[in-house]
């Protein structure tokens, strides 16, 4: 009856009990116990979501790693290898924005590091409510502070991102951070305990209390701990992580190192037997010589203590003392805490006696896969019953333009990447602010273009065609800036796996990715599953972030969104259509989430990629940019306003609504502007792609001026949309 | 009445704090040795008016409550002085 | 003619600022560790940016405690040249090489953008290679550039033409619109009195290839390859 | 003999304090009126282990003038209890 209780107020079911005592052929102690129920939840064991997961396609010719391990790695020759993945610190956010945020970016660092990549640039997707509530401008500003403390303290540039507001998000915010790393091939690390007798070193930060009170337990020895002893949410100390980089990546330089891990979610619980099943292997560990913060620690607390800034180390005893030496030059303490062992058991020993012995594979490994429910949502059916016909047409475009540029999920985001040191290590050239950023690749010609994507609106309507056009848009913007796509990392954030409903919009986005990835050949190396965003009920909109890394073969073929000289001809790849379903016209103009989201073409998409990508490569273009949110005129506005030149723009409305026309979102379109002359090209381009290219303007004057069927709709100088569009967060904020 | 207040916001017993840590170590590379512990937190003064002392100091502490800690990972506490 | 780049624990600008002297300007530059203890053959250092100790308590309070900080400032005792760029600046305040304090951005936030700087001083060896009237454009990327120093401080300061850049707008007009952190004055560099050690909050190590958005930088790497080429 | 040290160190009279100046701001638009000026410096607490409570002063003071505090913009005062 009362062991009941345990299992269960840790988070572990009676069938997963009986999984472990059956496992273990008798009853787990405490501390096992605990081990397995961090080791078995949903954030460190994927139970719900691993089956649906296997859907996505993982491989490719450039794949070095795929999902598995701390982070996928894709070959971009001359030796180097890219490293990225990107994360969720949702919840910790929403308890302490600054703290949350900012460990949430030191936590995907030590992943990328872990692969034995130099962490160069960090990106991150954030989903906030409405800034017109103080507490979201206090969740807000607290997530924007964390993210530039911990980036800009340990020197790497925070280059890129996405901020969308809506109210699904007001009490569960959401927090990706991406990380994306450089390593040469020949030295890429894994987190796998090989060699038996071979060291397991601890270094960094002291072990303490934190993030231990995220399990929740019930046992008289730790009941009587106070409350206060059991802070749930960690502090990051940035200054530490950077010693904890460099001194790592000397460490991988000098060949002293078998594997490296990180420890993040589940402590030290987790580095151990992930290492050590990972190989095969086993560890022994004495806790006794964990070095703490504060003494008094239980092994409870020990294994499952969420402390920031530590790494693990895999070292052969021959090279202990080079590895001592290293860390001490960089005023890190480095303790050998164990060694690997041939019985694949993980033993953990204190006050010389033994207090865990499980064996590494079933904490790591064993976990139970479950296939839950999925039934389509009753919402479905309300929102996509929609009839155009009865949405009164546009009056004044100009206002609604207006009101789409200063509404803060379009606005500039300058309020917020000018808090991130985005320059450091003299390598981006491209900045936040453009489809992709773009950073170069010293000593070579290539540069690497990356950006995060995801329109969680779409997702709502139609998770299936969401999640293809959350991949979509993400290639497109890497092609805008003048890169090949390479590979996809994920971060899907959701609601309550165990509602049926819920479950079915997950499987569907993943569906969706999937064929997207397949077709346009990005395929997932790495990812992270966010479920539980809801807060009394609510769930958020199904949220699947992607994260991609594109290839610059030369760097001086990048290409930025911003119009470059007056009268080069402005140029929209792909089709319009009657879709507004969706679209931030319907959302801010009309307050209305209905509809279905545009229709996605891939095979069109590819074309328009392709197209794009040659004419980009052979020079000709002189801006690009993607069709997004707002649609044609507000990509027109940005354009302008980043070039600051206005244009004029001439269009057929054939048969379309005018609205549609100027603020419909269909995919697969970009804006580019180019010199007169190229013309041919760009047009032989398209028909060898079966494309449809429509000359639609030119750059010039002060103002942005639309004539749809020789009436004039929009006409505004590219000062007073640059006022609404680049003020709008800062105001708010102030 | 006119107040004098002083709030002392601290980092939580068990909380990291990593200014308290490097201040703890640089006085040890200074030289200065047998220091055990250093923890460092905020020191807010105020002036403000107000009907009574106990009104007051319901107001200190919604202030410390909603603004000038978060109790997640700080403590507060604060003396009144009439002035 | 030898640069040096001190590296504190916790700089994260010294492989920007070895990169441009080497690369861009092919100059022999050394990175120097924060604990080493002579600074021999070399003529010119820079105290490069970044979070040294974490900028605990104050920036820069604890780095000027490094064991190289003692002979950096015999080295500027010396005539050494001697440039800290933003965190640098910072240090070099905290240990009494340059005067006044940088206090706090005034909007408490931390700020990456490009500034525009004006040349208050062109006789000093890290801007007699500038045209007196030349308008800069820079990066910043700092929390505390507030730079802040008493009356008399101000005082003997412009007297000794010590101001030597001051944050305008791109037309050269110093106001409060184009001053990014709150600084007295505008104040954005400063130098100490006899003009060998320059303190300044814009990153000239980040403006030194067009590839970046600026090489404004670069004219006051040239100025300090003047000056070290006429001594 | 083991010591239980607080410092306190505040800005300047006269000198600018931002941090201050923000929290005045927050405190007045969640409506707390009649807040005169706020002024925010830091608290540190250390444990030290002294031959007696003057030695401790001395190297207390030393400390605050050396690293503690800067004295262009910042006052410290500091006490000291023996445990
Ligand atoms: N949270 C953020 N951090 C850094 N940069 C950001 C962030 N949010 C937006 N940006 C930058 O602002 C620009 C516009 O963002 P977004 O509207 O998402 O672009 P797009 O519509 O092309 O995906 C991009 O360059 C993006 O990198
Ligand atoms: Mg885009």
């Amino acid at each position: 009856m009362k062991k009941t209780k345990i299992w269960q107020e840790m988070g572990l079911t009676d069938t997963e009990y009986q999984l472990i005592t059956d496992g273990m052929g008798r009853e787990p102690n405490h501390v096992e116990l605990g081990m397995f129920s961090v080791m078995w939840s949903e954030h460190c064991s994927y139970k719900h979501s691993r089956k649906a997961l296997k859907m996505f396609p993982t491989t490719g010719e450039r794949v070095l790693q795929g999902p598995g391990e701390n982070a996928g790695v894709v070959d971009i020759g001359d030796g180097l290898a890219v490293c990225f993945k990107i994360e969720s610190h949702n919840h910790p956010s929403a308890i302490e924005p600054y703290q949350g945020a900012a460990t949430g970016v030191g936590g995907i660092i030590r992943d990328i590091l872990a692969m034995g990549a130099r962490p160069v640039a960090l990106l991150n997707s954030l989903r906030f409510g409405l800034l017109l509530n103080p507490r979201v401008r206090h969740l807000f500003s607290g997530v924007v502070a964390g993210i530039g403390g911990y980036g800009n303290c340990i020197g790497i540039p925070t280059v890129g991102g996405e901020v969308y507001f809506d109210p699904c998000y007001e009490s569960n915010p959401l927090v990706n951070a991406m990380c994306v790393g450089l390593v040469n091939k020949n030295r890429l690390m894994k987190g796998w305990a090989t060699g038996v007798n071979n060291l397991v070193i601890l270094v960094g930060a002291c072990t303490g209390r934190d993030g231990i009170h995220g399990v929740t337990f019930a046992s008289e020895e730790l009941s009587e701990i106070s409350e206060n002893k059991r802070p749930s949410v960690q502090v990051g100390d940035p200054f530490m992580e950077k010693l904890l980089v460099e001194a790592c990546l000397e460490l991988i330089e000098n060949d002293y190192l078998v594997g490296l891990q990180d420890l993040g979610g589940a402590g030290l619980t987790c580095a151990t037997s992930e290492t050590a099943s990972r190989a095969g292997t086993g560890m022994e560990i004495d806790l006794d010589l964990v070095p703490l913060r504060e003494k008094s620690l239980t092994p409870y607390e020990i294994m499952l203590s969420e402390s920031q800034e530590r790494m693990l180390l895999i070292v052969e005893p021959s090279k202990e003392n080079k590895v001592m030496e290293v860390c001490d030059r960089w005023g890190l303490s480095a303790v050998a805490i164990g060694k690997v062992t041939d019985d694949r058991m993980l033993k953990i020993y204190h006050g010389g006696k033994i207090v865990a012995e499980v064996p590494a594979r079933m904490l790591a490994e064993d976990a139970p896969v479950y296939s839950p429910l999925a039934i389509e949502p009753d919402y479905i059916k309300d929102v996509s019953n929609f009839n155009l016909s009865e949405l009164p047409e546009v009056a004044d475009a100009n206002r609604v333009l207006l009101t789409l540029l200063s509404s803060p999920t379009i606005a500039s985001k300058e309020w917020v990447y000018e808090q991130y040191d985005y320059m450091v290590r003299t390598s981006t050239v491209i900045h936040p602010g453009s489809d992709a950023a773009v950073i170069r690749i010293r000593d070579t010609t290539k540069g690497l273009a990356l950006t995060t994507d995801c329109n969680s609106l779409y997702s709502y309507l139609d998770p299936y065609i969401g999640g293809m056009i959350a991949v979509a848009e993400a290639t497109r913007n890497i092609v805008c800036s003048g890169a090949r796509p390479l590979a996809v990392t994920d971060c899907l954030n959701f609601g309550n796996p165990e509602k049926p409903e819920i479950f079915w919009q997950f499987l569907k986005t993943i569906e969706g990715m999937s064929e997207a990835c397949r077709v346009l050949q990005t395929p997932v190396v790495g990812g992270n599953v966010s479920f539980y965003n809801e807060r009394s009920g609510s769930p958020i909109h199904p949220t699947p972030t992607v994260g991609m890394v594109g290839l610059l073969e030369n760097i001086d073929k990048r290409c930025t969104l911003a119009f470059k000289t007056q009268g080069d001809i402005i140029v929209l790849l792909g089709d319009s259509y009657n879709e507004l379903g969706g679209s931030q016209y319907l959302l801010q103009v009309h307050d209305l989430i209905k509809g279905k989201p545009p229709a996605l073409s891939l095979k069109k998409e590819k074309s328009v990629q392709e197209t794009l990508y040659l004419a980009i490569s052979e020079g000709i273009i002189n801006s690009a940019h993607d069709l997004s949110e707002g649609g044609l005129a507000v990509a027109l506005a940005e354009c302008c306003i980043s070039g600051g030149m206005g244009a004029k723009i001439v269009l057929k409305k054939e048969d379309l609504r005018v609205d549609a026309l100027l603020f419909g979102e269909s995919q697969s379109r970009v804006i580019v502007s180019i010199k007169s002359d190229y013309i041919p090209v760009l047009w032989q381009l398209a028909q060898k792609n079966g494309l449809n290219v429509n000359a639609i303007g030119y750059v010039g004057g002060e103002s942005l001026s639309i004539q749809v069927d020789g009436l004039e709709w929009i006409n505004l100088g590219v000062e007073e949309m640059e006022q609404s569009w680049k003020n709008t967060i800062a105001k708010l904020m102030s | 009445m006119l107040y004098k207040v002083i709030i002392i916001v601290m980092p939580r017993k068990g909380i990291l704090d990593p200014q308290g840590q490097a201040v703890a170590k640089a006085l040890d590379t200074m030289n200065y040795k047998g220091i055990n512990s250093v923890r460092i937190g905020k020191h807010l003064e105020m002036e403000l008016t107000g009907e009574n002392q106990q009104i007051v100091e319901e107001t200190v502490k919604e202030m410390c409550e909603k603004l000038l800690a978060n109790t997640v990972i700080e403590d507060y506490h604060f003396c009144i002085k009439e002035v | 003619m030898k640069f040096g780049v001190i590296v504190f624990p916790g700089s994260n600008c010294d492989l920007d600022a070895y990169h441009l002297v080497k690369d861009v300007f092919g100059k022999p530059v050394e990175y120097i560790w924060h604990q080493q203890n002579s600074l021999k053959g070399f003529d010119c250092l820079i105290l490069p940016g970044g979070f040294s100790y974490g900028d605990y308590l104050r920036c820069g309070a604890i780095a000027r405690f490094s064991p190289v900080m003692q002979e950096v400032v015999e080295f500027a005792d010396r005539g050494g040249l001697v440039l800290g760029i933003c965190n640098g600046f910072q240090i070099l305040t905290e240990v009494g090489l340059l005067p006044g304090v940088l206090l706090r951005n005034k909007d408490l936030k931390f700020h990456c953008q490009f500034v525009h700087l004006k040349v208050e001083n062109v006789n000093t060896p890290f801007t007699n290679f500038i045209e007196p009237e030349r308008i800069l454009k820079l990066p910043i990327a700092h929390g505390d550039g507030n730079y802040y120093i008493d009356e008399q401080g101000l005082k003997s300061l412009l007297e000794n033409k010590q101001v030597i850049f001051r944050y305008t707008t791109s037309m050269g007009t110093v106001c409060d619109e184009a001053n990014p952190n709150g600084a007295l004055l505008n104040i954005a560099g400063v130098s100490n009195r006899k003009g060998n050690v320059l303190g300044m909050m814009p990153h000239p190590e980040r403006a030194g290839e067009a590839i970046l958005g600026s090489t404004d930088g670069l004219c006051i790497f040239q100025s300090l390859l003047n000056h070290l080429e006429k001594v």
